[in-house]
């Protein structure tokens, strides 16, 4: 795949990064928000592990006569990459288990609100 | 042949997904995960036999474990308010 | 040869099933009947196609990994299963009866 | 498929499904990545997304919900509604315009091909020795970036700790001294089935960590395959339970125990006159060295993930615990 075609990749991986960025900045919820933030984090682990791919690439254990592999170093980012990523999903939804408690809400509006009325 | 298996199991899959967005009660929804959790692991099994390389079988078995730990987590949501309803 | 064929028929009537328990899914009323069509699709369509696929391969190993997978889906499936329709019923899901609309 | 799940998920009001939805996207995301060989990725990917992520979502989800279902939103003004998508549309055309730029997919000339992977590729063989490239880049080429990751963790996990670690009601109760009463213990098939399946998953879990250098696997995914089978426990047999099994504090332990072991390993082989975490000193030979370095980093990279994962976990329904323990107080 030669054509303008051969770069879908990119394109899916663009499509769900907007939708997680819209998600973000539109969703008033919390837990939306970063429901939002994880689609958007993982378009980014698609474009690595699909720039890391190759045509016709084995998985990059190496056997016997296998002459093509993918690449191995966008996996290894990305493979980390997602367990930083829980971790940091986990304070995440610790700062909003925290504001519940403050603002008895995890609705922006309301959160905003009642900052104004302070 | 393996591609007609995968075919047939994708178009289970998208089903399910399909129930899974409509799904007017929260059990149906469930219900409709934990169908495309177990049809995912049988892909991977039809693309590892396919692929030849039987090492995606340890995959698969680590989905059929996560699909049944994440279906008992959801439910035990429902057991924290006795009271609540759909 | 007749191993393959017979691996061919059991993945097919595994994809079978599976393509009507799909739609059984889709298509029925209620919770309870789409949960029949589910679970029974989870067992029997897993079960035909591993068993085919068990049939297909050559190394002992992956015959074994496959059986392992079949042993746990089989196990786990059912519980699944079990314990959703018995927490649906725990908070009062009504079946959908005589036609009647049962607004839950 | 992936993007009417996403869709999906920004359509969805109903937080619920919208985790569920999340779920079924990991699904998706990690068969994905199979089907582009990232057999490593996908693991990691189904063990977290699918399992830990809609788990802890789920349990916020419980801390947070409202008792009465919200009211129905007055209608937002067209500028705030219209602002965001304007917002993301123009993002994205300028993100398409620079893709033809891009190298194709699967392309072997792309840039990404051409630095270092080969070399890793070719040469790992001779100089680790062992099969799987991803846990020898991990390990032993990329070692520094993985101690940052795993200290990431670590600071994560304190984070956590910091935040929802203690109780705020004067009462100076831990957030561990409250029955779980949403355990699943009623269902007897449960009971039975799942003390069957806990010990297979935690052996499962030590193939994952100590066969990762022959088939996909490593510490990171042992590690929250571990914390899995050990959720699975709590979540079944209560809270209390899990406690007897691993205290709060043992994990605390085993959170530093697990970094330092990554770190000690790299002062170890900078004492035998190596550089830091240049494992070819840790044994007779280079391979052998290097063979034990990953074996034993890749162990403290499994030990910190496990601990990290139950202890988010019991934070979490910890205090969900004593939220819904109040609740019923508050009722009676």
């Amino acid at each position: 795949m030669t054509t303008v075609l051969g770069l879908y990749n990119y394109w899916i991986v663009i499509a769900l990064m907007m939708i997680g960025f819209y998600v973000v900045i539109a969703a008033s919820n919390l837990i939306k928000k970063i429901i939002g933030l994880n689609i958007f984090q993982t378009s980014v682990f698609i474009l690595y592990i699909s720039i890391g791919m190759r045509e016709g690439g084995a998985a990059p254990i190496l056997k016997e006569g296998v002459e093509v592999y993918a690449n191995p170093l966008p996996h290894v980012l990305i493979l980390t990459a997602i367990v930083v990523g829980v971790a940091t999903t986990a304070l995440g939804l610790s700062l909003i288990v925290r504001i519940k408690e403050a603002y008895g809400s995890i609705e922006e509006d309301d959160i905003a609100e009642k900052d104004g009325s302070l | 042949m393996y591609l007609a298996a995968a075919v047939a199991i994708l178009f289970i899959m998208s089903l399910a997904l399909a129930r899974a967005l409509l799904g007017p009660t929260l059990f149906d929804r469930i219900l409709a995960v934990n169908m495309f959790g177990t049809k995912t692991v049988l892909l991977v099994a039809v693309l590892s036999l396919a692929a030849g390389d039987s090492s995606y079988l340890d995959i698969a078995l680590v989905y059929v474990l996560i699909n049944f730990i994440g279906v008992l987590a959801v439910l035990r949501f429902f057991e924290y308010d006795p009271d609540s309803r759909i | 040869m007749i191993l393959d064929i017979l691996s061919w028929l059991l993945i097919i009537a595994g994809g079978f099933v599976g393509v009507t328990g799909a739609i059984g899914l889709f298509r029925f009323p209620d919770f309870y009947t789409r949960m029949h069509a589910a679970s029974m699709t989870d067992t029997l369509t897993a079960g035909l196609i591993l068993v085919g696929l068990m049939l297909q391969c050559d190394s002992i190993l992956t015959v074994l990994k496959l059986a392992l997978i079949f042993f746990i889906m089989a196990y786990t499936g059912p519980t699944a299963a079990h314990v959703l329709a018995k927490t649906a019923r725990h908070v009062n899901l009504k079946p959908y009866l005589h036609g009647k609309e049962d607004a839950s | 498929m992936l993007l009417v799940t996403a869709l999906g998920a920004v359509f969805i009001r109903d937080l619920f499904a919208v985790i569920m939805l999340f779920g079924i996207y990991s699904l998706v995301s990690a068969g994905f990545f199979l089907d582009l060989s990232a057999p490593d990725v996908a693991l990691t990917e189904a063990a977290i997304g699918a399992g830990v992520a809609p788990l802890l979502m789920l349990a916020t989800l419980a801390l947070t919900r409202e008792k009465t279902t919200p009211q129905p939103r007055a209608k937002r003004s067209i500028h705030t509604s219209l602002l965001p998508i304007l917002v993301v549309t123009m993002t994205g055309a300028a993100l398409v315009y620079a893709t033809f730029d891009m190298p194709f997919i699967a392309d072997p000339a792309g840039p990404a091909h051409n630095h270092v992977a080969p070399r890793y590729l070719q040469a790992s063989g001779a100089e680790i020795g062992i099969p799987n490239v991803v846990t020898s880049v991990l390990a032993s080429y990329r070692g520094f970036d993985t101690l940052g990751e795993v200290f990431v963790i670590f600071t994560a996990e304190i984070g956590v700790l910091s935040l929802l670690g203690f109780l705020a009601d004067g009462s100076g109760r831990q957030y561990w001294q409250f029955e779980d009463t949403a355990n699943l213990r009623r269902h007897n098939i449960l009971h039975v089935v799942s003390k069957a399946l806990i010990p297979v998953i935690l052996i499962y879990a030590f193939y994952v960590q100590f066969h990762g250098d022959y088939s996909p696997g490593g510490g990171f995914q042992a590690g929250v395959l571990f914390a899995a089978g050990f959720i699975l426990y709590a979540m079944i047999f209560g809270l209390q339970a899990a406690y007897r099994v691993v205290s709060p504090t043992a994990l605390y332990w085993a959170m530093a125990i697990g970094v330092l072991l990554y770190g000690g390993t790299g002062v170890a082989s900078l004492l035998l006159g190596g550089n830091y975490l240049d494992y070819n000193v840790l044994g007779s030979d280079a391979v052998h060295g290097q063979h034990n370095g990953i074996l034993i980093v890749e162990l403290g990279v499994g030990i910190c993930v496990a601990a990290v994962m139950m202890s988010v976990f019991f934070k979490f329904s910890g205090r969900t615990a004593h939220f819904y323990d109040d609740r019923r107080e508050v009722r009676k």
